[in-house]
């Protein structure tokens, strides 16, 4: 994947390599491999060290665009964080399944953030229905065809569950 | 004998106090606003009493409702603290009225000590040297032109009326002053009615000194040696020091004799601070008495292993100071960083809001006055000092050593602080090689150097920073889909924490 | 120049280095064990290496293990703390021969102060006094009975091979010593197939009180006065403080003599410190040399401004000690406590387990080395020490004083701890009147009044408890049925926190 | 109600005396009144003004014959807590609906920490069924009728929430 720092403007490439077991990897950084080792994570923090180093960083509200950790103190942002919207897009039915599936149903568990459409909507494939929060993270959830919006079961605020139906769409 | 202090402050130094008094076995009351229902002060003290809303005018400004509290709660002496009614003479008066002890200069002294023409006046009297200028208000134009040609261009004319940086005009030369003079008496006419001008050398390159002082009820006077606090923005001081760079101990004998002469003049009682600018050449001039417990006091204690707080109460109690100048030694070297709650690219603007996390850092020769706590809330009502880092070293060097070592250790949470310009300041050669004045900031760019500094601890921080994003976003695919191998592994390690 | 440490121990001890390390500017590298990966060392160096399971055979006494990370990592000196591989004469052997700078004495100045004997005979040829007693290993009674007459009933009777309390005997007279020499000598034929006994006087009531000592390469040695470690508990120490009430300025200076002398005679390098036991009539008798940082090096440092890792480093790399004995001066008073997991009244079993929360006391001249953080482990496997709680004063008084309010901050969740002893002890009149001694528990049954002190203190709080458990209980009952007035509000409370 | 502290053998009463609105009460402590500011409140800890006084006070795991407190740092052990299983015992219908009432609800949320019966068993009335955990407080529940267990709809770890059917007894 690649990362720009926001206020240096430098582009960086970073990839998880390969899985060791109990909580290590490979990854590697700017063409450099390394070894992490997890030691403790919850969903908004984690605790690892990185070639023998400790290091601990705090993922703050981020959006698919930006993402905001605060590292050993330090904040930094990056752009284009991941191609997360897209995985859930194309598991969303977008690209297998088609116009003949209803429903669109979340492919991640989360909180509905915002809902962006009225039943009765006329909706185009990829149109962006809601924003789901998810570790931190806001991950936008688009339509899987084109079609009109039948019903909507998710509230703002409310938590969903992986493959909760969200809106039927015909 | 003082038995139960009311503290009429809060934040770091309300702390500080309760601290004392319960070192010294001695009750403490605190009062608190809306605002600190919350703040330590308010938890750690014996006993504690709602006193208003938010703002100040409505709580730790409140005399009437402080002194209520105070002998209701049967408290026998009141603590200010600093700043809020720590310098108010009426509030000073009124407990003595009530038969309360105001841990502070008597009402008088504080007259004399907060009318800075009374003060200078009565310094000139006693021989300590103040900045050249008129001695008074002048009215006629002649006469500052007089007083101009004495003290030499370029003069300061400061409209009495005018706080602060306003109604002061720089002038160079005669024409400019006969100029600036009509213009300022003019203003001040069509404002308040009548005209108050004083004419004052201009000193472009000072430092900021300051000797602390202490005086019995029975008239014996010490000081404890210098604080130079020339590092400042906007007229503030954010780091502090002792000994000064500029001070050698000849100096800071003949200049500590001027502070115990300047203590009598004003016939000021407990603990205060003798201010003072320092010209390149060496020459001091003193600028004024601040008549309380001051921020930086802290850097006192570690040089002289005195305590002010238990200091100050043994003066309240009308007890003898317990040594003698000769006692006294400054030892080793002191450093204070005030850790505002500011932004210093947005003018340093106030930062406020909750704090959820905080680290707060320790070790040998390390010392933090803070009411941090994680979970903590910076309030938008009161001043921005959130902490005050303070470290010893046997040496300068040492001693900022120290203090870069605590500097990267301590981390607040959810507001922007001054940590990371204090990083930049103490690893430039110009503060290592002591060359400090008020415009330091100015003078070396440290803003500049400081957007540099900051732009390299990202690229240090980089790699870190990446594998956390890294494994955050795998995690994320992970719900999605289990489609790495992984994806098992994540969830478990989520499960354990 | 050493760039780069390794750090051969864990707990406070590695955190206080590491955090030397930090503020000079060195490299950091920690090892740990299984037990330790998420322990506070681990997480502060500037790398960590995993070394082996937890029990310390297999950690942090594996010598090659540690070696092997310390060159495989680049590091140029390895710091042992104390405890561990700190005294081994094999390690510090190894480490020269890898040519890793050990910081600490050579292995051929560790043998002789590990070894008891060589080190009391090495003292006696330099006129160090020793406690009185057979200069070497008695094989005849006769030659027993005739030391004993020299020395003065009581003696003991102790064999060179049972360590600790055992294989001592107390002989009042010619024929409990004839009978205990017989059984002993058959004792230890019988266990290790040869006997040797040693003759020593019995002190009834000593002080325990040591020198902190330095020696450089050049052979410059100074002393940095003594600490009082009388108070203990199973032969450990529990409190230390320096001055010792029972040394006046004259005593000070001359057995700090005996300590120069003491080091010169050992060929010591670096930190180390020499134990003395003092009678009540004021004699001095030197016991053993511990060839390490010592526990309680703070107390040293708060009163003479040193940092003494700092030095150890120093004379590590080959530097001359940068001061003179005339420029040490001893300032005010420091005490420590040393904050175990341990239970005063299962006779100081340890205490182990989770800690989730933790305070930790702070403010003017109160100073904590410690592994604690919320969440943190005390582990089983290492030793009790989980904090070192150290206070200055000017006077020792008022370094009391900082102690009982710094004792009465200090909470540690989930673990039994030594604080409320210490706050019986430092309350108690005959620890204010310095009247201390290696029996301090047991002539003063301070465990007795511990169990008052604690009922005392359980009655303060019983209005604040009951209160507590009234509104848990109410609380309780509502989510049952909402049959109370307050019963929505008890809600609501809880939804908003 | 009347409280003993364990180490010391001491008997108190304590009561809530009245509700002054804003989180604030009226409480008697051995006949004494006292003011009473509840500042924060979770499930095991309180942070409270008694009369002008700060304390925090966290709740220990306790039965409801012992409650354990550590207030200001001081670990405190009541006996007696509070006559909580009655007042569960006698809403859950034991005293009111009679032996008509098939279900065994629980009058309170929480965590099952055991389960003393077996479909099938025989039961009297009175008879302690199942242990939950709410609020770090354990509380027995009792059977409200005699009777034959006819299912059991809990399980042992699992939450309950208010009114749900634990059991039923016919």
């Amino acid at each position: 994947m690649e990362f720009k720092i926001e206020n240096l403007g430098n582009t960086f490439d970073a990839e998880i390599v390969q899985s060791l077991g109990n909580s290590e990897y490979v990854i590697k950084i700017q063409e450099k491999e390394r070894n992490l080792k997890i030691l403790n994570m919850t969903s908004n923090k984690i605790e690892f060290m990185l070639d023998n180093s400790y290091h601990v960083a705090k993922y703050l509200d981020s959006s698919t665009a930006k993402m905001t950790v605060v590292v050993d103190g330090l904040q930094i942002t990056f752009d284009k964080h991941s191609e997360l919207d897209k995985l859930v897009y194309k598991n969303s039915g977008a690209e297998s399944v088609g116009d003949s599936q209803i429903s669109l149903r979340s492919q991640i568990p989360g909180r509905v953030v915002s809902i962006n459409a009225n039943v009765g909507d006329k909706v185009k494939k990829g149109d962006v229905l809601c924003v789901l929060e998810s570790m931190k993270m806001q991950i936008s959830i688009k339509s899987h065809k084109d079609g009109l919006i039948n019903s909507i079961k998710i509230k703002q605020g409310a938590s969903v569950a992986k493959n909760d139906v969200m809106m039927e769409i015909e | 004998m003082i038995e139960k202090i009311l503290i009429a402050n809060r934040g770091e130094i309300a702390i500080r106090v309760i601290k004392a008094c319960k070192t010294y076995g001695l009750k403490s009351v605190a009062v608190y606003s809306d605002e600190d229902v919350n703040s330590r002060h308010t938890k750690m003290a014996s006993e504690a009493y709602h006193i208003g809303a938010a703002p100040p005018s409505e709580s730790y400004l409140n005399m009437e409702k402080i002194i209520e509290v105070a002998l209701s709660s049967g408290a026998d002496a009141i603590h200010p603290g600093y700043g809020f009614l720590s310098e108010n003479p009426d509030f000073a008066d009124l407990c003595e009225k009530k038969k309360l002890n105001f841990i502070g200069p008597n009402g008088k002294s504080l007259r004399l000590c907060g009318d800075k023409m009374l003060c200078k006046d009565a310094m000139i009297k006693a021989k300590v040297p103040t900045v050249p200028g008129s001695p008074g208000i002048v009215e006629e134009v002649e006469k500052a032109l007089d007083i101009a040609h004495q003290i030499g261009y370029p003069v300061l004319l400061k409209s009495v009326f005018g706080g602060g940086g306003r109604g002061i005009r720089l002038v160079n030369n005669e024409k400019e002053l006969r100029e600036a003079f009509e213009m300022a008496s003019g203003e001040s006419k069509a404002a308040f009615g009548k005209s108050a001008l004083l004419v004052e050398k201009f000193l472009p390159k000072i430092r900021h000194i300051e000797y602390q002082l202490f005086r019995d009820k029975h008239g014996n006077a010490v000081h404890a040696f210098e604080r130079e606090c020339s590092i400042q923005r906007r007229h503030q001081k954010l780091i502090e020091m002792s000994p000064s760079p500029a001070v050698d101990q000849k100096t800071r004998d003949e200049i500590g004799q001027l502070v115990i002469k300047a203590a009598h003049a004003v016939d000021y009682t407990n603990a205060g601070t003798a201010e003072f600018l320092r010209l390149d050449d060496g020459t001091f001039y003193f600028i004024e008495i601040n008549a309380r417990l001051q921020v930086e006091h802290p850097v006192t204690e570690l040089v002289t292993g005195l305590d002010l707080v238990k200091l100050q109460i043994d003066i309240a109690n009308g007890k003898e100071i317990p040594f003698k100048q000769q006692d006294l030694k400054l030892k080793g070297c002191a450093i204070e960083c005030r850790i505002n709650a500011e932004d210093t690219f947005l003018d340093f603007a106030p930062s406020t809001g909750p704090v959820p996390d905080v680290n707060i850092p320790s070790g040998p020769g390390v010392r933090v006055d803070t009411y941090l706590y994680p979970g903590c809330t910076v309030s938008p009502y009161y001043d921005s000092l959130m902490a005050k880092l303070v470290t010893w070293g046997e040496t300068f060097e040492e001693s900022r050593q120290k203090m870069q070592m605590a500097l990267s250790d301590f981390y607040i949470e959810g507001v922007e602080t001054s940590i990371p310009l204090y990083k930049t300041i103490l690893d430039s050669k110009e503060f290592i090689n002591g060359d400090l004045s008020t415009d330091f900031l100015e003078r070396f760019k440290i803003l500049d150097r400081l957007r540099d500094d900051i732009k390299k601890e990202v690229l240090n921080k980089t790699d870190a920073a990446l594998a956390a994003v890294i494994i955050h976003s795998e995690f994320l695919k992970s719900r999605v889909k289990p489609h790495i191998g992984s994806s098992v592994r994540w969830k478990s390690q989520l499960d354990k924490t």
